[in-house]
């Protein structure tokens, strides 16, 4: 699908120049606006922090150019032809939910650009891999099997809300096979609407089925309302269970509501043994206590810059030789904990470890110098729980 | 005596008494210039952007049938754009239609659909009309979002597969390539535009354009002089749905596949801006308007630091990359400007105003 | 006999067809609640809430559409400022909720006359789209500068203890939070309702809504009404933003997010009738929370499991639009020519 | 000094100026007439007396009981006791005619009784609760000086009360008008296109042309003068 | 007293025809019979239904019962707008206009919609110039030929009265409804205005149906009177008979008056 070799767009392939320090522009996708603009800061700064710490260590200077992609697709993919056409960025990163990441991901690729992204779901991946683009955020499937089987240890019976899109509808399949794989059933499901603020429908749902516990396959602050809700309504002795949990979307409430949460798979938590500094250092930037957004945006543009300066080349074909089947020792692993992580070559994935977190009680829960609200309390290795190659259709 | 008396680009629809060479040169001059002046270093600096640009004048254009001339509010015109636009990538990802056989098919489905939907409300009043047009835009957002027999690709939309075989596309340039021709996407985009603009024209300046004008003006008096106002309300409806259609089959190449968004409230919403801040009382209004927002959007967003007077002698820097954050509180101070300042005429009644002032001044000089 | 319950006698003049509509309705209900009755319970009880929520937000909406003409689309950003104000009363200033009760929809009221001075008054004569068009303007503007003030990130308060728990109706549980609300949000029916039907305060601005010229020549301060108009709106929507806040927490785009919802809400109920709003909200509330267990009664007794359409409950408010505009052209109590 | 007192009173719109130089001065309990053509001025008159926001008065003065109108404000007006019975009447349609009547009698500083205004016009009284907007073109007149009269004015200004009305109701208006100056001492400035109307009820005439006061003239001399009447009222 | 011709045979006849507005009989039990080429004004005062009558006779507000007829054809459940096609046409109490448009497109649209129909695909040529020249003969005929190019809301109110003529004037009608066409006029433009009427409809052949205040023209020009009162026909006659008639001398003349 790469088109013919680009003739005055000028800068593909930037290699290293004559005086010494290689020069990359780096594009940065996050969004500014839109419903995901909670989280727009974390992707800079975490990308920025990876700057600084390989500008240090190598011999190459980054421009960081940062895009607002308004949590939009269409939005998402204007200001990408403005990079790459306009602002000659030799490759790009970030975008969050998963519609903004397929479109500019595919638009990269056709393109001839290297584009990391941050998506979570399975539709993503498969048959919708593309040679240039790359995920670096674990899977739907892989979290839902790692919490699907915890669940099924809290109890038997689960009800499932899962917020009305892809990402959601994709958790619903994976959690509900994970669950009764292992033995528990699943009494009834809601496609709840995204976003949505009022559960109390869903919540009655819950109070008169079966269930013990609830899987909220509900993203950002929407899970933080839904079980604030639940709380109001009085269902304080159902399990909780959450679905590719970000508990920063936690933050806003009070320490009960979120000490509601006994069980989440987590692709990243700022209590991870061996963080280090990391967390110290994003602390000190300000914006948002350090989350799982600023680990993904710190660990893609390690892996990218890494990949071009280990290649001598951006071109989009000498970074992806670079990267495919390449296991991460940058300080990008450190973060994550130490586990195995590497980009598998036949899909583009990062495989990697998946945590499984419970919330602290209330009283434990602590604020500074950052919030502190969940533990781990297991990590599954990411081969554990990805899916192999055959299954996911992708075909590179 | 009155405002009819200055001729040319600018009339307004009522009134129009336009040579019939000014629109067409006008179109052209639109489709020839606006590349080179978009791209300009004083302007946004790039090319790539110009051809959405001509897109989106051809759907807002198409909503100003229903505005502009028919008097008809639509708040989701964005539903037609998007039927146009899933049509082509539904056809090329999932049934290997190709693109020259989908592309009238999604636009006649679009207007099959309009026709539809106009037979069952058109004759409604304008905000119970208005409200319903937004109910029948969600129910199509829903079915998309549903993703029914996985052939919409729900929130994530058509991305793979979606783009014609004739189209080459590399970091960022796109080109047809037909029989060893190799042309530049955004001359066959203008193509269309002129093309389709002229239709539009047309029928606008066609008699059965005058009697939409006419409903718009005083529809009970139209009914009572013998017009079947539904009926060509219902048409109305439907050519502009065509019309938008066709912008949407040019989107689905230009972005390279479908995404909800392009069957959003806000997407029928930014069209209705766009139509009013351009100006809906002109025919080439939707054009102004399509112009000023879509340029003040990528300017702001692409806007890091003032420099004033020149980036040559910066005498003053402002760093606003902390302020564009909230780049849309300057568009709405601007839209709030615009309607105070001329709540109906937009942009081009209001450089049509200056010039009328200025000329006026200069004649009144010379005396 | 006032006006509005002359409209009211318009339920009356049910058609057959009309009769076959609500019939078929009701055994739809009967069947959900054969099916699952705790379940129908809960559900009702939560649309009721729910449908109060929306006529909370509907009326400030309906009043100033109503009466002065315009569009308000910033209607939603005032109830968002009602919530934001709430956070920095309770979460920053350490404030009562009761206090955030009574301040924080004041402080809307005077955001409200701020844009009815600034910028609205100089709409009143033109056309119904140029308000709305600057009122969406505003809109932008107030969110934006919220996200400014308060970020991005959804915030919340503590719920007041009285009001954190559940309360137990016998039939079913319900947030206190919310039943407080449903309290509130009739209590401001209410006083609406007086305000403008029973007092002079009312006559006269029934008065000048219909002929603001005339109003003046027999010596009313027109201008001063409306603001005062504009106020109450703004201080309901305050009002709402509050209880919302304090019941589900405050992020920059609930104003987005509702203010669609109560046009169907206002258009549905028949743009000019507060009684139609309230009307039109209980339905749409209701309709919201019952027709997913209605579909899905239905798939269980049919055994047709398509017909339990998931996250169909966020279209509901649009399909009862179509079936209600469809049927009663200016919606269930909307006067002839209005709007139109 | 006069009652109301309008002197060298320039007034237009936007498009232009139409009022130049208008003097007129009613005395207490007089009945007085404005007669001109259509688009003489006689409306924008009546509107620059009361601060109508259009016409825009741009030179003169008007003065009534001793206050100066111009520096009012509008809403003022009628508390000084000068009401307007405008053209086309104008009732709140949706408001029932006690409505309508309360309403006037609310903001007034000294308002008459409402029960007894339909002891004044017994055809009211059948439809106390009827909307204006129900009522006959000739009913909705009633309910209009009904309106005005119940903030118990010193003067009434009234715009072609008699337009579009049938024969018979043209005549219990001018009855109305007889009433009401010399049982209940209102004085009255009238604009009539019906000259018969003016001739019956009032004493002095004004004629007006093309925004300028052409002639002061008494009922007698405006009964004779056939060329008077024939060049600037067309009969 | 009464019309002595049959409804069903006259240019323009009514049989029972009644509407009802909630409780109130605005139209009640009307049975009309014009003769072609007849000027017939209808009288009555305020709130007597006339427009009412003229509005269900066009078929702008349905009737509640009863039979309209035209030419001998019963046109009752003809939609509004096929009305003028078959030769009948209004004007209106109030100015109706299409305000934005030149006088000339106000009237050239009308001419362009008689001759093609309720709804035409007419998408080639200009529409301007269609049936432009039939246009600007009438604006000629009614006086308003200097003002083609004014926009309609700029005429003086005199003038659009006019320009109303007109419009109804364009669809080619055989019976043409005028609803006071001179209200609001001063005397001399009103007399000036009544014989616009008289000299188009003897040019045209026109039956008309004028509904009219002004006693003194009435009574001069009409061939024969229908006086309305709540809703019925009071009597119908010619003016000598209609002033000599009791029953209208109290319900609307109240005793017609010797000044002037
Ligand atoms: N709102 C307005 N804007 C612009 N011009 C106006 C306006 N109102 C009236 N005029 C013009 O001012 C002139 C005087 O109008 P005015 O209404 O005072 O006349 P009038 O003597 O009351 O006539 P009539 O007997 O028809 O009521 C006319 O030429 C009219 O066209
Ligand atoms: N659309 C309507 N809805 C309710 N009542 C109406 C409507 N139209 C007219 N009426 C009522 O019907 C009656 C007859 O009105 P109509 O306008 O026909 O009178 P008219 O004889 O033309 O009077 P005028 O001489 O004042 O024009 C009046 O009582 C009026 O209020
Ligand atoms: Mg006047
Ligand atoms: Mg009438």
């Amino acid at each position: 699908s790469s088109g013919p070799a680009g003739d005055g767009s000028g800068s593909e392939g930037t290699t290293t120049g004559s005086t010494g320090a290689m020069e990359i522009t780096l594009g940065l996708f996050t969004p500014n606006s839109g419903a995901f603009a909670p989280w727009g800061p974390s992707l800079e700064t975490g990308t920025r922090l990876a700057i600084r710490d390989l500008e240090n260590e190598l011999d190459v200077s980054v421009d960081l150019n940062v895009y607002d992609t308004k949590t939009d697709p269409s939005g998402a993919l204007d200001a990408m032809k403005r990079a790459v056409t306009a602002d000659g960025i030799d490759f790009a990163q970030g975008g969050i939910n998963s519609s903004v990441c397929t479109k500019i991901g595919t638009w990269a690729s056709d393109n001839n650009v290297s584009y990391i992204g941050q998506g979570a779901s399975d539709s993503l991946r498969g048959e919708a891999c593309q040679p240039f683009m790359y995920m670096v955020y674990q899977t739907n499937h892989m979290m839902a099997t790692t919490i699907g089987r915890e669940m099924a240890d809290v109890t038997d019976r689960w009800y499932v809300l899962y917020a009305d899109y892809v990402w959601g509808h994709n958790a619903e399949q994976v959690v509900t096979s994970a669950v009764e794989e292992n033995g528990a059933t699943v009494v009834g499901t809601d496609a709840t609407p995204f976003p949505n603020d009022d559960y109390t429908q869903y919540i009655n749902n819950v109070a008169n089925s079966e269930a013990d516990g609830v899987a909220l396959l509900i993203p950002g602050p929407d899970a933080s309302r839904a079980v604030k809700q639940m709380r109001n309504q009085g269902l304080t002795d159902v399990k909780i269970g959450a679905q590719m949990l970000e508990d920063m979307v936690f933050w806003g409430l009070d320490h009960e509501a979120a000490a509601m949460v006994d069980i989440a798979s987590m692709g990243w938590v700022n209590t991870i043994d061996g963080v280090g500094d990391f967390n110290d250092r994003v602390a000190e930037a300000g914006e948002l206590d350090p989350f799982v957004r600023h680990a993904k945006s710190y660990t893609s543009a390690d892996q990218q810059i890494r990949a071009a300066v280990r290649a001598g080349s951006t071109r989009a074909e000498d970074v992806r030789e670079e990267l495919e089947g390449h296991e991460i020792q940058s300080a990008a692993r450190d973060i994550h904990g130490g586990g195995e992580m590497y980009w598998r070559a036949c899909d583009h994935e990062l495989v990697s470890p998946v945590f499984s977190a419970t919330a602290r009680d209330a009283s434990e829960m602590q604020d500074d110098p950052y919030k502190q609200w969940f533990d781990v309390t297991d990590t599954t290795p990411g081969d554990d729980v990805v899916r192999s190659c055959a299954e996911t259709g992708c075909t590179l | 005596m009155s405002r009819d008396s200055t001729a040319g680009v600018l009339e307004r629809v009522g009134a129009i008494d336009l040579g019939v060479w000014q629109v067409p040169l006008g179109l052209l001059a639109v489709a020839v210039l606006l590349r080179p002046v978009v791209s300009h270093d004083l302007m946004l600096g790039y090319p790539q952007v110009a051809s959405s640009f001509l897109i989106w004048m051809i759907i807002v254009a198409s909503f100003n049938l229903l505005m502009g001339y028919t008097g008809l509010i639509s708040f989701g015109h964005a539903m037609f754009m998007g039927i146009g636009t899933y049509s082509v990538a539904i056809a090329l990802s999932s049934l290997a239609v190709p693109f020259l056989l989908a592309a009238p098919l999604g636009i006649l489905f679009s207007a099959g659909v309009a026709y539809l939907i106009g037979r069952l409300i058109a004759h409604k009043g304008e905000i119970y009309f208005a409200m319903l047009t937004l109910a029948f835009a969600k129910s199509a957002h829903f079915v998309a979002n549903y993703n029914p027999g996985g052939l919409t690709g729900g929130t994530t939309g058509l991305a793979d597969g979606t783009t014609p075989a004739w189209i080459e596309t590399s970091r960022g340039f796109t080109y047809v390539v037909l029989g060893g021709f190799r042309i530049d996407w955004y001359w066959a985009v203008a193509a269309v535009f002129v093309v389709g603009l002229l239709l539009l024209w047309q029928l606008v300046r066609s008699p059965f354009g005058r009697t939409l004008v006419a409903v718009r003006e005083n529809e009970a008096l139209a009914r009572s002089m013998g017009v079947n106002v539904r009926r060509y309300k219902v048409w109305a409806f439907t050519f502009a749905a065509a019309f938008a259609a066709l912008g949407g089959v040019l989107l689905e190449i230009n972005n390279q596949g479908a995404t909800l968004s392009e069957l959003s409230i806000v997407t029928s919403g930014n069209i209705i801006i766009m139509a009013v801040l351009g100006g809906a009382n002109y025919f080439f209004g939707p054009l102004a308007g399509v112009f000023v927002w879509m340029f003040v959007e990528e300017y702001l967003t692409d806007f890091h630091t003032l420099v004033l007077p020149l980036t040559e002698v910066p005498l003053l820097r402002i760093e606003l990359t902390g302020v564009l954050a909230y780049w849309q509180f300057f568009l709405g101070l601007l839209f709030v400007v615009a309607v105070l300042v001329s709540p109906r005429e937009g942009v081009l009644g209001l450089a049509k105003a200056t010039v009328a002032r200025l000329s006026a001044r200069i004649r009144g000089e010379s005396e | 006999m006032s006006t509005s319950s002359l409209r009211t006698l318009g339920l009356a003049r049910l058609s057959a067809g009309g009769a076959a509509v609500w019939g078929a309705i009701a055994l739809l209900l009967l069947v959900a609640f054969a099916v699952e009755p705790g379940l129908f319970v809960d559900q009702f009880v939560g649309g009721l809430v729910y449908g109060m929520t929306l006529v909370l937000i509907a009326l400030g909406l309906s009043i100033i559409l109503g009466l002065l003409g315009i569009v308000n689309f910033a209607h939603g950003a005032l109830f968002m400022l009602g919530a934001y104000f709430t956070y920095q009363l309770m979460a920053l200033w350490g404030l009562s909720f009761w206090i955030a009760l009574v301040v924080a929809p004041l402080l809307v009221g005077l955001v409200g006359v701020a844009m009815e001075r600034l910028v609205l008054q100089w709409l009143y004569d033109e056309p119904p789209l140029a308000g709305l068009l600057a009122a969406f303007g505003l809109a932008l503007m107030i969110q934006e500068a919220t996200r400014a003030i308060w970020g991005d990130t959804p915030l919340s308060v503590v719920t007041p203890a009285v009001l954190a728990q559940s309360a137990d109706l016998a039939v079913t549980t319900v947030a206190r939070v919310r039943l407080f609300s449903v309290v509130v949000a009739a209590l401001v029916i209410l006083a609406v309702y007086l305000l403008i039907e029973r007092t002079d305060f009312g006559l006269s601005v029934r008065a000048g809504v219909q002929d603001r010229e005339m109003a003046g020549f027999l010596g009313i301060d027109m201008p001063r009404r409306f603001v005062l108009m504009f106020f109450l709106g703004a201080v309901i929507a305050g009002i709402g933003g509050v209880l919302q806040g304090t019941a589900v927490g405050m992020n920059p785009t609930m104003g987005q997010q509702y203010i669609i919802i109560t046009f169907v809400v206002v258009v549905v109920g028949g743009i000019g009738s507060l009684f139609g709003s309230v009307v039109a909200g209980l339905l749409i509330g209701e309709a919201v929370f019952l027709t997913p267990l209605v579909l899905r009664s239905l798939a269980d007794v049919t055994g047709i499991g398509a017909l339990a359409v998931p996250g169909i409950g966020g279209l509901v408010p649009y399909l009862v639009m179509i079936l209600v505009l469809l049927v009663r052209p200016r919606g269930l109590y909307g006067q002839e020519g209005f709007m139109e | 000094m006069s009652l109301l007192e309008v002197r060298d009173l320039d007034a237009g719109y936007e498009t232009g100026q139409v009022l130049f130089g208008v003097d007129l001065d009613v005395e207490r309990d007089e009945v007085v007439s404005l007669l001109g053509r259509n688009g003489a001025g006689k409306t924008t008159t009546m509107r620059s007396i009361v601060g109508a926001d259009e016409p825009t008065v741009r030179g003169g003065s008007i003065t009534f009981d001793g206050h100066d109108l111009l520096a009012t404000e509008a809403h003022d007006i009628p508390r000084l006791g000068l009401s307007l019975v405008p053209e086309a009447r104008r009732c709140f349609g949706d408001l029932t005619v006690t409505e309508n009547i309360r309403l006037a009698a609310h903001h007034a500083t000294n308002p008459r009784d409402v029960a007894a205004m339909f002891e004044r016009f017994p055809e009211l009284d059948d439809m106390r609760d009827r909307p204006a907007r129900h009522m006959s073109g000739g009913e909705q007149q009633m309910l209009a000086i009904a309106r005005s009269l119940v903030t118990n004015p010193q003067m009434i200004l009234l715009d072609e009360p008699c337009e579009g009305l049938a024969p018979y109701i043209v005549r219990r208006i001018e009855d109305i008008i007889h009433e009401i100056s010399e049982n209940e001492g209102v004085t009255i400035l009238l604009v009539e296109q019906n000259v018969a109307v003016a001739l019956a009820t009032a004493d002095r005439h004004y004629l007006i042309d093309e925004g300028h006061i052409v002639d002061e003239v008494t009922t007698e001399r405006l009964r004779e003068d056939e060329t008077l009447r024939q060049r600037y009222l067309g009969v | 007293m009464s019309d002595d011709v049959d409804p069903r045979s006259a240019a323009l006849g009514t049989e029972g025809l009644s509407k009802h507005f909630g409780g109130i009989v605005a139209v009640d039990e009307v049975d009309l019979a014009v003769p072609a080429g007849e000027l017939r004004a209808i009288i009555g005062p305020n709130g007597a239904g006339k427009t009412t009558l003229f509005n269900v006779v066009t078929h702008a507000l349905a009737p509640t019962s009863g039979s309209v007829y035209l030419g001998g054809e019963d046109i009752t459940d003809v939609p509004q707008e096929r009305r003028p096609h078959l030769g009948l046409a209004r004007s209106f109490q109030s100015n109706e206009l299409f305000a934005e448009l030149s006088v000339l497109e106000n009237v050239r649209v009308i001419a362009q919609t008689a001759a093609a129909g309720t709804f035409s695909f007419s998408l080639l040529g200009d529409g301007r110039s269609v049936r432009a020249e039939a246009a600007r003969d009438i604006l000629a005929r009614v006086g308003l030929s200097e003002h083609a190019a004014t926009e309609a809301t700029n005429l003086s109110h005199g003038d659009q009265r006019r320009l109303g003529i007109a419009m109804a004037v364009a669809t080619e009608p055989s019976v043409l409804l005028l609803d006071e066409p001179t209200s609001g006029m001063g005397p001399g433009e009103s007399r000036e205005t009544v014989e616009l009427v008289q000299s188009l409809q003897d040019d045209l052949g026109l039956t008309v149906l004028m509904i009219e205040h002004d006693m003194e023209i009435v009574l001069s020009v009409s061939d024969r009177i229908t006086v309305l009162n709540r809703g019925s026909v009071l009597a119908t006659g010619t003016p000598d008979e209609i002033q000599g008639d009791d029953d209208v001398q109290d319900a609307y003349l109240g005793g017609v008056r010797e000044e002037l």
